[in-house]
C-alpha cells in the first residue's frame, strides 16, 4: 500500500487522462455505463487529490520523478546534479489548487449528466471534459516548464473543443475560435520563455533554473514574457477579452469548469513570480504588476458587468472582476515579500488572495451552474426574456441566492471570508486598494440583484419545471462547500489556505525539496 | 461546539462566523415574535392581491414584469463618459484582440528592462 | 354580529382611530379646501393622520369631489385594494347627491351606489372643522362600540 | 458552567440590544416628527404615535399579492429587522464595549449596514409590482452610490489608527473608543476627519433613506416604492426596522467620532459611585444620538428637497467621494509630516 | 553575424506572423499567422542546441564526432505536434464560421462584442 500512496501525484494526471479515452468505448456499450464511468473517474480524481493534501500536509512536498530509479531520486548519481527526466513538484500550493479543480470539475460533470442527455456526441463531451481536468492537474503540478506548455496546449485545445460543442449558429464557435487563437499565441509565447531559459542555464526544471538564476538582461525578457501570457491566460483585465466570450458561449457545466482552467494559469503566474523569479527579481516591480492588474480586473469586469443583457456574460465578467481580487491580494504579497512587512500583513494578504481562488471556484462554479439551469429550460440565456422563474424553480432559485450573496461577500458565506481578509490586509500597504475591493464588491452586489430580479423575480411567465435531480446534485456540492468555507473560514486557513501560503512564498524550500535530493 | 467558536483574526480585525449566525437567528426569532402577533387573514382572490397600478388593471402578466435592460440608468448615466469608451474598446475584433496582447507584452518588456531587477 | 366579531372589530378600530393613515383621491374642488387641513393652520398630524401615497397602507380613503365614469371604476378597484379594518370618508356635496353637477352626463350621482361610504362630509367644499368633526365622530362611534364590548 | 454562562449571554445579547434598538428607535421616531412638525409651524404628533402606527399596522390583514415570491415576500421585512438588530451587537452602546466586541469588527458593521437594504430590496423585487421593483432598482443605485464614500471614510479611519497604534486591532471599534480620532491627529488631520464627519452624516441620511435620498420610497413619484405592497404586520416590521437602523447609524458615528464619556468631567467635581457614572453616561450616549438623529434626519428631512437618481450617484461619487479622498491625502500627510 | 543568422530570422518570421494575426482582415490568413508564429519559436528551439560541426544525435552506432543537444531537438518535436493540432482546430473552426456567418472577415465576424 505504501508503494502506491508515492505514485498519487503521477496517478491524479493520468487517471483522467486513460479514463477520458476509454470513455467512447464504454458509451457505445451503454449510456448508464458511460455516466458511472465518468463519475467513478472523477470521484476517484477528487479522492486522490484530497489524499495527496494530507500527504502534503504531514510528510511535506511530493516530488515524484517520471521513469526515473525509484520515484523520488531527483538528481540520478551519474548526472552530475542536474535533474533530469520531468519532475511533478507537488507542494500545499499546488496540492490546494488541485483539490479545487477537482472539486468543480465533479460538480460540473455530474451536472452535464442530465444537462447534456440526449446531445449528440455525447461520448466526446466526456472525453474532452477529462482531457480538460488532465491538462488543469497536469498544469498545476508540473515542476517542468515545458511540461507546463505541454499541459497548458492540452487544456486550451480541449477547452476550445468543449466551448464550440453546441454551435448555436456559429456564435460559440466564434467564441471559440477567438480563445483558441489568443491562447495559442499566449502558449508560443510562453514556450519562447521557455526556449531563452533553456538557452541561458541549459536546464528545463523550474527548481533547477531558479537555482541557477542570474537575472541578466535576457531574463527581464523571459519575466514579461511569462507575466504578461500567464496574466492572459488567467482573464485579467488588459487582455481579458476573450473571457466573456469563451465563458458566455461554453455549454452548461464546462463555463465553471473552464473558470479553474483560468485559474491554474493564475498558479502558475503566482508560481512564476514567486519560486522561479523570487527575491532576486524586484519583487515591488512584480508585485505592483499584480495589483495593478487586479485594481483594473475588479473595476472595470464588474462596471462591464452591469451592463450587460446576457446571463452567461454577465457571470463571465465577474470571473475577471473576483480574479482581480486574487491578484491583489498576492500581489501584495510580492510586493512586501522579504520585508519586515510582509510577517505583518503581506502574507495574510496573500493567504485571503489564495483563500479567494478557492472561494472564488465555488460560487462561481455554482452560479455557472444556476445559469446553465436556467438555460436548460428556458432555452434563452437573454435576461430581458426571462422571468419568474423562482415560482416554480425553487431549488435553483435558493442555489442562486446563496451563490450570489456569496460572490458579493455577505457575512455568512465564503466570500466574506476572504474578502475580509483582503480588505483588512492590503489597505496597510495603499488604502486606495481596498476602498476600491469595498466599492466593487458591492457592484458585484448590484449586478447579481439584477440577475435575480430579471430571471428569477416578478410574475410567473413560464411554467417550467425543475431542473432534472442530477444538476441539483451538482449544485448541492459547491453550496455545501461554499457553507463550509463561510462558517468554518478557521478551519480552511489552517489545513488548506495556510500552508499553500507559506509554500508559495518560500522559493529555497520549493528549489530545496527537488534539488536537495530526496 | 469550541473547535468552532475560535475567531478568525486578520492583520487589523476579527471576525467569528458561527456566533454572528446564532445572533442572527435568535434576532430573527426575536422578529418573528413581533411579526406573529400581527393579523395573518387577507382576502385571497380578490382585487386585493392584484398590484397597486393607480387604479388601473395592468392587462398581462408579460406587461407586469419590468425588464431588466437599463436597471442601473442612474448609475451608468452618471458615469457616461467612462462607459462610452468601455464600449468602445470591447470591439470583440481578433485582430484587436492579439494587438492588445502584443501591446501589453511589449509594455511590459519596458517595465522590466526598467526596474525588473533591484540593482 | 356575533360576540367576539364584535370584540375583534372593537380592538381593531381602536387601534385604527389613534393613528389614521389617509389616501385622498382629491379630484375636484373639495381639495382646494382641504390643504390647510394638512398644514400648519390646522394640522391634521396632531391627531395621528398621514397622507399615505398608496391605498395598501392606508386605512381612511377620502373622496371629494364629483366623480366621473372613468373615475369611478378606479375608485372601486383602489377601494378593494385596501386592506381590512378600512374607512370610506366623501367630502364635499358631490358624492353625497351629485352636487352641483346634479344633471351632468357623466358624472355619477351617488357614491355609496358603488363603494360603501361610512361618513359623508357635507359642504361645497367642505371647511377644514367638518373634517375633523367627522373623525371626531369615528371615535366617538369606536368609543361607543368598546363600551358596549366591554359592559358584555 | 462557562460554557452555559457563555450561552446564556450569546441568547440574551439580542434579546436586549433589540429592545433598546426598537424602543429608543421608536421615541426617536416620534421626537422627529414632533420636531419636524414644530419647524413646520404645525403643532405635531404626540410622542407615542409611532407605537400607535406599529399597533394599528399590526391589526391590518396582511395581504400577498399573487405575482409575489411568496416565502421570499414575507421573508424579508424579517431579514431586514434581524440583520438591524444584529449590528447592534458590534456597536458599542454608550459606556458598555459592544457584546460581541472580539467577534466582529467594522467591516462586519458595513455589511451588516448593506444586508437590511438587501432584504427590503430582494422582497421588493419579489412583489412583482412595476413600482416596487423600479423602487428596488433605485434603491440598488442609491446603495451603490454610498457604498464608496463610506468604505473610503472607514479605510482613512482605520488607516490612521494603524499607523498610530500599530499593536492594536485597527478595524475593531474598541481601538475606536478607546482612542477617540480627534486627540492624535495634527491641524491636517482634524480638517481631514471633519470632512470625513460631515460625509458620514450625509452618509446616514442616504443609509436611511431618509428625504434629500428618499430616491427608493419616493412617495410622490413611484408611490412608496419598494413597500408598494407591504401591508399590515410586515409593514409593522419595516417601520420597526427603519426606526432600529436609525438607532445603528447614529451609535456608529457616535462610535467613530464622539466615543467621549460625561462621568470623567464630573468625577473630578463629586465622587461618583460606579453605576451612577454609568447611568450619567448612558444617558449621555442617549443625548448623543438623539443630537445625530436629529441633525441627519430631522434636517435634512425640513431643509431639502427630493434628488433625481443620477443627481445621488454624481454627489456621492462625485462630490462626498472626492471630499473622502481629499480627507485620506489630508490623514496620509498628517502622519507622515506630523503637522 | 553569420553566428546569430538563425537568431535574426527567428525575429523576422516571428514579426510576419504577428503583423499577419494583428492587420489581416481574413481569419484564416490570421490562422497562417499563428503557425508562422509557431514555426519561428520552433526555429529558435531547434538552433539554440546547434553546435559548430555537430551531428544528429543519434545515438545508435553514432560516430565519435561532436553530436547537437538532443533535448532543444525532442521540445521542437513535440511543439510541432502540437502546433499541427491547434492548426487543424483553428481551421476546421474557420470552416464552421464560414458556414454559418458567409464571412471571414474579423470585423464582420464579432458578434460577440461589449
Amino acid at each position: 500500500m505504501t508503494e502506491f500512496i508515492h505514485h498519487i501525484p503521477a496517478l491524479i494526471i493520468v487517471i483522467p487522462l486513460l479514463w477520458g479515452f476509454a470513455t467512447p468505448l464504454i458509451g457505445r456499450l451503454s449510456k448508464k455505463g458511460m455516466y458511472a464511468w465518468v463519475v467513478t473517474a472523477l470521484a476517484i480524481t477528487e479522492a486522490l487529490t484530497i489524499a495527496q493534501i494530507y500527504l502534503v500536509l504531514t510528510q511535506g512536498t511530493q516530488v515524484y520523478v517520471m521513469g526515473g530509479a525509484t520515484y523520488n531520486t531527483t538528481i540520478p548519481p551519474d548526472s552530475g546534479g542536474i535533474p533530469v527526466r520531468i519532475i511533478l513538484t507537488v507542494d500545499a500550493f499546488s496540492a490546494f489548487m488541485a483539490f479545487t479543480a477537482a472539486t468543480v470539475t465533479l460538480a460540473g460533470g455530474i451536472y452535464s449528466i442530465t444537462s447534456e442527455e440526449g446531445t449528440s456526441g455525447e461520448s466526446m463531451y466526456y472525453t474532452l471534459l477529462l482531457l480538460m481536468l488532465s491538462g488543469m492537474l497536469g498544469m498545476v503540478m508540473t515542476g517542468d516548464l515545458f511540461n507546463f506548455f505541454v499541459f497548458l496546449e492540452i487544456n486550451s485545445l480541449a477547452s476550445a473543443g468543449l466551448i464550440a460543442y453546441r454551435v448555436g449558429k456559429g456564435i460559440s464557435v466564434e467564441a471559440a475560435f477567438k480563445y483558441a487563437i489568443i491562447s495559442s499565441v499566449g502558449a508560443l509565447i510562453y514556450l519562447f520563455g521557455v526556449g531563452i531559459l533553456y538557452g541561458e542555464y541549459d536546464a528545463l526544471n523550474l527548481a533547477m533554473v531558479a537555482s541557477r538564476m542570474q537575472f541578466t538582461g535576457l531574463d527581464k525578457v523571459v519575466m514579461a514574457l511569462f507575466t504578461v501570457a500567464l496574466a492572459m491566460k488567467a482573464g485579467s483585465v488588459p487582455l481579458h477579452y476573450w473571457v466573456p466570450d469563451a465563458y458566455g458561449k461554453a455549454p452548461g457545466a464546462i463555463s465553471a469548469i473552464l473558470v479553474t482552467a483560468s485559474q491554474a494559469s493564475l498558479y502558475a503566474l503566482f508560481r512564476v513570480c514567486f519560486s522561479l523569479f523570487g527575491l532576486g527579481s524586484n519583487t515591488l516591480t512584480t508585485g505592483w504588476f499584480l495589483i495593478s492588474l487586479g485594481l483594473l480586473s475588479m473595476f472595470v469586469g464588474v462596471t462591464m458587468a452591469l451592463i450587460q443583457t446576457d446571463i452567461k456574460r454577465l457571470m463571465a465578467y465577474h470571473a475577471i472582476s473576483q480574479t482581480g481580487y486574487m491578484l491583489l491580494g498576492v500581489g501584495v504579497g510580492l510586493a512586501t515579500l522579504g520585508t519586515a512587512a510582509f510577517s505583518q500583513y503581506g502574507l495574510q494578504a496573500m493567504e485571503g488572495g489564495i483563500f479567494h481562488i478557492i472561494n472564488h471556484a465555488m460560487y462561481k462554479g455554482l452560479l455557472f451552474l444556476t445559469a446553465g439551469a436556467v438555460i436548460y429550460r428556458l432555452g434563452t440565456s437573454d435576461l430581458n426574456k426571462m422571468g419568474g422563474l423562482a415560482h416554480n424553480m425553487k431549488y435553483t432559485t435558493v442555489f442562486f441566492m446563496i451563490g450570489a450573496l456569496s460572490i458579493a461577500g455577505i457575512p455568512p458565506f465564503n466570500g466574506f471570508a476572504s474578502k475580509l481578509m483582503i480588505y483588512e490586509s492590503t489597505y496597510l500597504f495603499n488604502p486606495i486598494l481596498s476602498i476600491i475591493a469595498i466599492v466593487v464588491s458591492v457592484l458585484t452586489l448590484a449586478s447579481f440583484v439584477k440577475v435575480f430580479h430579471s430571471a428569477f423575480m416578478g410574475p410567473k411567465l413560464y411554467d417550467v419545471k425543475e431542473v432534472p435531480k442530477a444538476m441539483l446534485v451538482g449544485m448541492a456540492i459547491l453550496t455545501s462547500l461554499i457553507i463550509l468555507f463561510g462558517l468554518f473560514p478557521n478551519i480552511a486557513i489552517q489545513y488548506l489556505v495556510g500552508p499553500a501560503a507559506k509554500a508559495l512564498a518560500n522559493q529555497a524550500a520549493y528549489i530545496s525539496s527537488v534539488m536537495g535530493g530526496a | 461546539m469550541v473547535g468552532a467558536l475560535n475567531t478568525y483574526v486578520t492583520p487589523s480585525g476579527f471576525w467569528n462566523p458561527i456566533l454572528w449566525l446564532i445572533a442572527f437567528l435568535i434576532s430573527l426569532l426575536l422578529a418573528y415574535i413581533i411579526w406573529s402577533r400581527g393579523e395573518k387573514s387577507y382576502k385571497k382572490e380578490t382585487e386585493q392581491v392584484k398590484p397597486f397600478f393607480a387604479g388601473n388593471v395592468i392587462e398581462s402578466k408579460e406587461r407586469a414584469h419590468v425588464r431588466a435592460h437599463n436597471i442601473y440608468w442612474g448609475f451608468v448615466e452618471a458615469l457616461r463618459p467612462y462607459y462610452m469608451a468601455l464600449k468602445r474598446i470591447h470591439t470583440g475584433d481578433v485582430n484587436d484582440y492579439v494587438a492588445w496582447f502584443i501591446g501589453v507584452t511589449s509594455f511590459m518588456l519596458i517595465i522590466y528592462f526598467l526596474w525588473g531587477v533591484k540593482p | 354580529m356575533v360576540e367576539t366579531e364584535k370584540k375583534v372589530m372593537a380592538r381593531k378600530l381602536g387601534r385604527l382611530v389613534r393613528a389614521v393613515w389617509i389616501f385622498n383621491w382629491f379630484n375636484s374642488c373639495g381639495c382646494t379646501e382641504l390643504l390647510p387641513v394638512v398644514s400648519s393652520r390646522y394640522d391634521m398630524e396632531r391627531f395621528g393622520l398621514i397622507i399615505v401615497d398608496n391605498p395598501k397602507h392606508a386605512d381612511c380613503l377620502i373622496i371629494t369631489g364629483y366623480q366621473t365614469i372613468k373615475s369611478i371604476k378606479r375608485v372601486v378597484r383602489i377601494y378593494n385594494q385596501m386592506p381590512d379594518p378600512k374607512v370610506v370618508m366623501a367630502l364635499g356635496s358631490c358624492p353625497i347627491t351629485g352636487g352641483m353637477y346634479w344633471d351632468s352626463y357623466n358624472t355619477i350621482k351617488r357614491l355609496s351606489d358603488y363603494i360603501p361610504v361610512h361618513m359623508y362630509v357635507p359642504g361645497c367644499p367642505p371647511r377644514p372643522e367638518a373634517v375633523f368633526q367627522a373623525v371626531g365622530l369615528l371615535v366617538e362611534h369606536v368609543r361607543k362600540l368598546k363600551e358596549e364590548v366591554s359592559r358584555k | 458552567m462557562m460554557y452555559v454562562l457563555l450561552a446564556l449571554y450569546i441568547i440574551a445579547a439580542p434579546f436586549i440590544v433589540g429592545a433598546l434598538g426598537i424602543l429608543y428607535g421608536m421615541v426617536l421616531k416620534g421626537i422627529d416628527r414632533k420636531l419636524t412638525a414644530r419647524m413646520q409651524g404645525r403643532v405635531g404628533p404626540p410622542l407615542r404615535q409611532p407605537f400607535y402606527d406599529v399597533l394599528k399596522l399590526l391589526e391590518k390583514e396582511c395581504i400577498i399579492p399573487e405575482n409575489a415570491v411568496k416565502w421570499l415576500f414575507n421573508a424579508a421585512p424579517l431579514i431586514a429587522l434581524a440583520a438591524s438588530i444584529t449590528t447592534l451587537l458590534y456597536l458599542p452602546i454608550g459606556p458598555f464595549p459592544p457584546l460581541f466586541s472580539g467577534n466582529g469588527d467594522l467591516i462586519v458593521i458595513l455589511y451588516l449596514l448593506e444586508v437590511p437594504c438587501l432584504a427590503i430590496l430582494a422582497g421588493g423585487f419579489a412583489a412583482g409590482s412595476p413600482y416596487s421593483t423600479v423602487g428596488s432598482q433605485r434603491e440598488m443605485v442609491l446603495m451603490i452610490s454610498c457604498e464608496f464614500p463610506l468604505a473610503a471614510a472607514i479605510i482613512a479611519l482605520a488607516w490612521k489608527y494603524s499607523s498610530i497604534y500599530p499593536g492594536l486591532k485597527a478595524f475593531s471599534l474598541t481601538t475606536f473608543v478607546n482612542n477617540p480620532i480627534w486627540n492624535n491627529v495634527g491641524v491636517l488631520g482634524f480638517i481631514g476627519v471633519g470632512i470625513l464627519l460631515i460625509v458620514m452624516l450625509a452618509l446616514s441620511t442616504s443609509g436611511l433613506g431618509r428625504l434629500p435620498f428618499d430616491i427608493a420610497e419616493a412617495g410622490t413619484e413611484i408611490s412608496g416604492g419598494m413597500l408598494v405592497e407591504y401591508t399590515g404586520r410586515n409593514l409593522g416590521i419595516l417601520y420597526i426596522n427603519d426606526a432600529v437602523r436609525v438607532v445603528v447609524f447614529a451609535t456608529l458615528i457616535n462610535a467613530m467620532f464622539f466615543p467621549y464619556k460625561l462621568s470623567p468631567l464630573i468625577a473630578n467635581y463629586v465622587a461618583l459611585p460606579l453605576a451612577a457614572s454609568l447611568t450619567i453616561d448612558f444617558l449621555f450616549y442617549l443625548f448623543k444620538v438623539f443630537l445625530i438623529a436629529f441633525v441627519t434626519v430631522t434636517l435634512m428631512r425640513v431643509a431639502f428637497p427630493r434628488y433625481r437618481v443620477d443627481d445621488v450617484v454624481k454627489f456621492y461619487w462625485g462630490i462626498a467621494g472626492l471630499a473622502t479622498l481629499a480627507a485620506l491625502i489630508l490623514i496620509v500627510m498628517d502622519t507622515f509630516f506630523g503637522w | 553575424m553569420l553566428g546569430n543568422l538563425p537568431y535574426i530570422t527567428v525575429v523576422i518570421v516571428a514579426g510576419i506572423g504577428i503583423y499577419a494575426m494583428m492587420w489581416k482582415r481574413n481569419l484564416i490568413k490570421v490562422v497562417i499567422g499563428v503557425s508562422l508564429l509557431e514555426s519561428a519559436v520552433n526555429l529558435f528551439l531547434v538552433s539554440l542546441g546547434y553546435r559548430a560541426g555537430g551531428v544528429a544525435p543519434i545515438y545508435t552506432n553514432a560516430p565519435s564526432t561532436k553530436m547537437v543537444l538532443p533535448t532543444p531537438q525532442a521540445l521542437t518535436l513535440t511543439s510541432i505536434v502540437i502546433g499541427v493540432a491547434v492548426d487543424a482546430l483553428l481551421l476546421s473552426f474557420c470552416v464552421v464560421i464560414y458556414r454559418h456567418y458567409g464571412t471571414l472577415d474579423p470585423r464582420k465576424v464579432r458578434r460577440l462584442r461589449g
